[in-house]
């Protein structure tokens, strides 16, 4: 069963709306999604007739809210395959997440340690690692990429030692839109031991995901990037490591017994969720990626496939430009340059033209930067795109590129 | 009487209510009737933590039977208690692993069911089912 | 002008529902307050229409997203009149706020050092500090209450040192409703250089908030508990303090420039907020702070001291009922026991009857054992509550009473 | 011509334009035209940070009066440097101070005039000020 992308437009309302006079060509999914009804009318309804603090109230709103919640962490686990729960700790989002494993890891890590990241990471997946690094005087190691934008597992092989106490690597870059082997990743580090974390971010909406089959440590998302609210994302943790770990913040339902001279913890996961959590964007997620569930992310990654398929192919046939990441395996998005001309410029063009893209380092400095560059124009997808939409950001970037040049 | 008779026997008596008010007020009753747990036994060891009020719970085997004994600093959740010791005390440990916890559900005490839910109900039906494996355990050792 | 509660009641969708079959009594707004309209379709509007992640997208949604955030931000500047937006960070919560600064502060306070609170915080703002200390081998010091309630102004003169490194107290009790006289305080702190935290979770929702009046250094709240969404808040801090402080979570907006060996941080406010922000979040704050704001929080602060006035003088002439918390100034919280009867049986069957009130500790073990008690049951009011909804309270309190006698 | 009449000239320029694909054609123009700063000053001492496109300007005084140049590597940036230039360059630190800028505004570019704008324009303006600011204190103090 394919999907009826026409259908399924409808649940996104700002899809209906003008830019600029033009009807809005939105491909700026990787920086952030669109929320479907589905969603928006989730919080809604919370706020409308659920609203609650969770945890420890005796009223019925409490309840509710708390069943709610707890429910919500249930099919997020379920979703991602996680073993069980205990194992999904609600944070801001991504880079909140990889910040905790971070900051948790302080102890774990000293003079002379190493820490291994991609030359492909979103910086934040790179600079918490590398503060870290700075912190402890442990040091911090690029696992390379080849001109194609692929990791480069011989290197890495050379590269995982028995000074190596972590491994941080994307799912999908957010530039290149490469897919990492991050199985065959984890398979070696798990060799000597190493925890492995996985920044998801760019992954959740366009992958099927499950961290038991990975066997990765950690893994974080973001529910922004996948159709739900913004302030609100995942860290997945194997609970022997989350039962190992001290507390992140302090405070609310985290603590178990308070005295002046004390404090004991609460259980895993409310362990490592300080203060009142965001009901409402959990609740939010929970729709959006039953949202997905129910479209089925097989269906919507053949869909971006077939996108990212045909935009490659125009744009590869387009006078002077170069597309960078090309991956074998890839997903949903595409970045490229135009010779002689400045991706800002381009951006304002599209803009005026209605086309939404990303214009710059996409918060990956490094990567862009060892492609020789100082910026990328980025075209990403999402499961409303259609060919369509293609057609029109291929015509509108002919017509830029011929205003400039 | 089987697990699943007393559990039948408690929906019954609950059936005749038909207000929350009535059935509260016969959930305090029997918390307050609820004979005691030995004082030895009110001690942090014994207390079941998720709870929002204290409950205290202490199991023993005799004769092959679980005597479950419970209290509470709140009488409504001692109420709750006495309904849980009522149904499940006096089983072997391998009737209690097996039965399931319905009956709070039928009588109109779902709420009460929720395993967020601030009295801890949840910890206490794990909890008698801890004491159950554990002598299940004990007694499986000792017939090696 | 007086507030037309009726009206405004209308504001609020959840209000209208039943709880046990029985008009739903909200008294428990010290947890989180209910939301008005203004706030959910400010919510609603935002990804319905403009939203898009913010910041270097040169795109018309992400300039707008970009707008609105950052006139929301000055708008929570000058709602809680700080020098500028410079100051404001947006934060998870209360707890986040207070966590972020009891970790810039580690570098700043060691052994021996001393740190202040009083008896009656809030374990958010209790145990950062005391881990804090213990981390650090400094010591938690604890400014008494007399038995009203009341900060022991001569014990926190005393208890001032040259070894104090930091003052953290609550603007507001969220157990005694006691509101405590900060801007004393903080004069008494600064003339030993202390810089003083406030907490204002329970502040903004019912009093005027002044953090230039009060010369505070840093004043934390939640939206959630002003009328606003969950999981967004506030940390204003000086911005002399927000210069000299590290950053706090690392990724995102909050760099300049990367490279693998180094990186430099952007400007304040940026350089607090790492990731992707919560702009739908900060959005229905700056919604609900314009809803008290448009209300007139003179009229607020009238008309709950008038609910607080009448429960309390209900209560008394009630036999067996023991207020908790009789502070002179005191405002929306009214914490009480009853002789001989479990705080959790009155909660339970008080919403049986369809009052939300909270019962136990209230995150804050601490002042509530210091009274000699394992729990209290509290009503806290909000700007929607009327003094009918009172007189309900009351009588379902006296049954409940009666029937667990 | 003041620099409120220049402002007014430029207005008027684009008014003859009647959508935004002229008005960007002739910014893109004018990015084209602009001449060029000293290629010493194109360092990151001139950068002015903010922008995704990168600028960099100069400012000296010469007989009082300030002398703007600048650059971006990215045309339509340009475009809105060379209108800066052309409206502030020649006018003294004083004159410079005083004026309002408005005239993006009013030329449909109203876009760009956002203090949070990927293009910075914001930090130029502030930039151009600063440099006023500069050179003013420099003179007050020749002249104590
Ligand atoms: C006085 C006080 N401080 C801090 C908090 C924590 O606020 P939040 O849970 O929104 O982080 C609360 C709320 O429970 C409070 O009442
Ligand atoms: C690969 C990758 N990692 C991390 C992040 C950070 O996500 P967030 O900003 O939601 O924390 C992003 C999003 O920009 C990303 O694309």
């Amino acid at each position: 069963m394919s999907l009826n992308i026409g259908q399924l437009r409808k649940d996104f309302p700002i899809l209906a709306r003008k830019v600029n006079g033009k009807r809005l060509v939105y491909f700026d999914n990787a920086a952030t999604t669109q929320k479907p009804v589905q969603v928006i009318e989730r919080i809604k309804h919370y706020y409308t007739e659920e609203n609650s603090n969770v945890h420890r109230g005796v009223h019925h709103l409490s309840q509710l809210a708390t069943d709610k919640y707890e429910h919500a962490r249930q099919f997020v686990a379920s979703y991602i395959h996680a073993g069980s729960a205990k194992e999904i700790i609600f944070t801001r989002g991504t880079t909140e997440s990889v910040n905790v494993v971070a900051s948790l890891f302080q102890h774990l890590i000293g003079a002379g340690d190493e820490v291994l990241i991609t030359a492909m990471e979103h910086h934040s997946n790179l600079v918490p690692w590398q503060q870290l690094c700075r912190q402890q005087q442990a040091v911090l190691k690029v696992v390379p990429i080849n001109e194609k934008g692929e990791l480069d597992m011989t290197a890495l092989k050379n590269m995982i030692t028995s000074k190596t106490r972590m491994f941080a690597l994307a799912h999908v870059s957010n530039v290149l839109g490469t897919i990492n082997p991050v199985g065959e990743a984890v398979k070696l580090a798990r060799k000597k031991n190493i925890p492995v974390l996985v920044d998801g971010a760019q992954a959740v909406a366009h992958l099927p995901v499950d961290v038991t089959g990975l066997d990765c440590d950690f893994y974080a998302f973001s529910a922004h990037k996948a159709y739900g609210p913004m302030g609100i994302g995942v860290l997945y943790g194997k609970e022997e490591w989350l039962k190992k770990l001290p507390p992140y913040q302090f405070g609310g339902e985290m603590v178990d017994q308070v005295s002046f001279s004390e404090t004991t913890f609460n259980n895993l996961p409310y362990k490592f969720e300080a203060g009142t959590p965001n009901v409402s964007g959990v609740l939010g997620m929970e729709a959006a990626l039953k949202y997905i569930e129910e479209k089925g992310i097989g269906n919507v990654r053949d869909h971006e496939d077939e996108l990212l398929d045909f935009a490659t192919r125009k744009l590869s046939k387009t006078e002077g430009i170069k597309i960078i990441g090309e991956a074998r395996e890839k997903t949903a998005v595409l970045s490229f340059v135009v010779n002689g001309v400045h991706p800002y410029d381009l951006g304002t063009l599209l803009d005026q033209m209605g086309v939404a893209v990303r214009t710059g380092y996409h918060c990956a400095q490094p990567v862009v930067e060892s492609f020789g560059l100082t910026g990328t124009v980025r075209a990403s997808f999402g499961i409303y795109n259609t060919l369509e939409e293609v057609d029109v950001f291929v015509d509108a970037l002919k017509k830029s590129i011929a205003l400039l040049k | 009487m089987t697990i699943q008779e007393k559990q039948q026997a408690v929906i019954e008596e609950f059936s005749i209510f038909e207000d929350w008010l009535d059935k509260y007020a016969y959930l305090i009753e029997l918390g307050k009737e609820l004979p005691l747990i030995d004082e030895k036994y009110k001690t942090n060891q014994f207390l079941i933590s998720g709870c929002q009020s204290r409950v205290w719970m202490h199991a023993e085997l005799k004769d092959g039977k679980m005597i479950i004994t419970a209290d509470s600093d709140a009488v409504i959740t001692k109420g709750i208690v006495s309904l849980l010791t009522r149904v499940f005390s006096g089983f072997s440990p391998d009737e209690i692993l097996e039965a399931d916890f319905v009956f709070l559900n039928t009588i109109g005490l779902k709420d009460h069911l929720s395993p967020t839910r601030a009295n801890g109900l949840q910890s206490m039906m794990k909890q008698i089912k801890l004491y159950a494996k554990v002598f299940q355990l004990k007694s499986n050792k000792k017939s090696e």
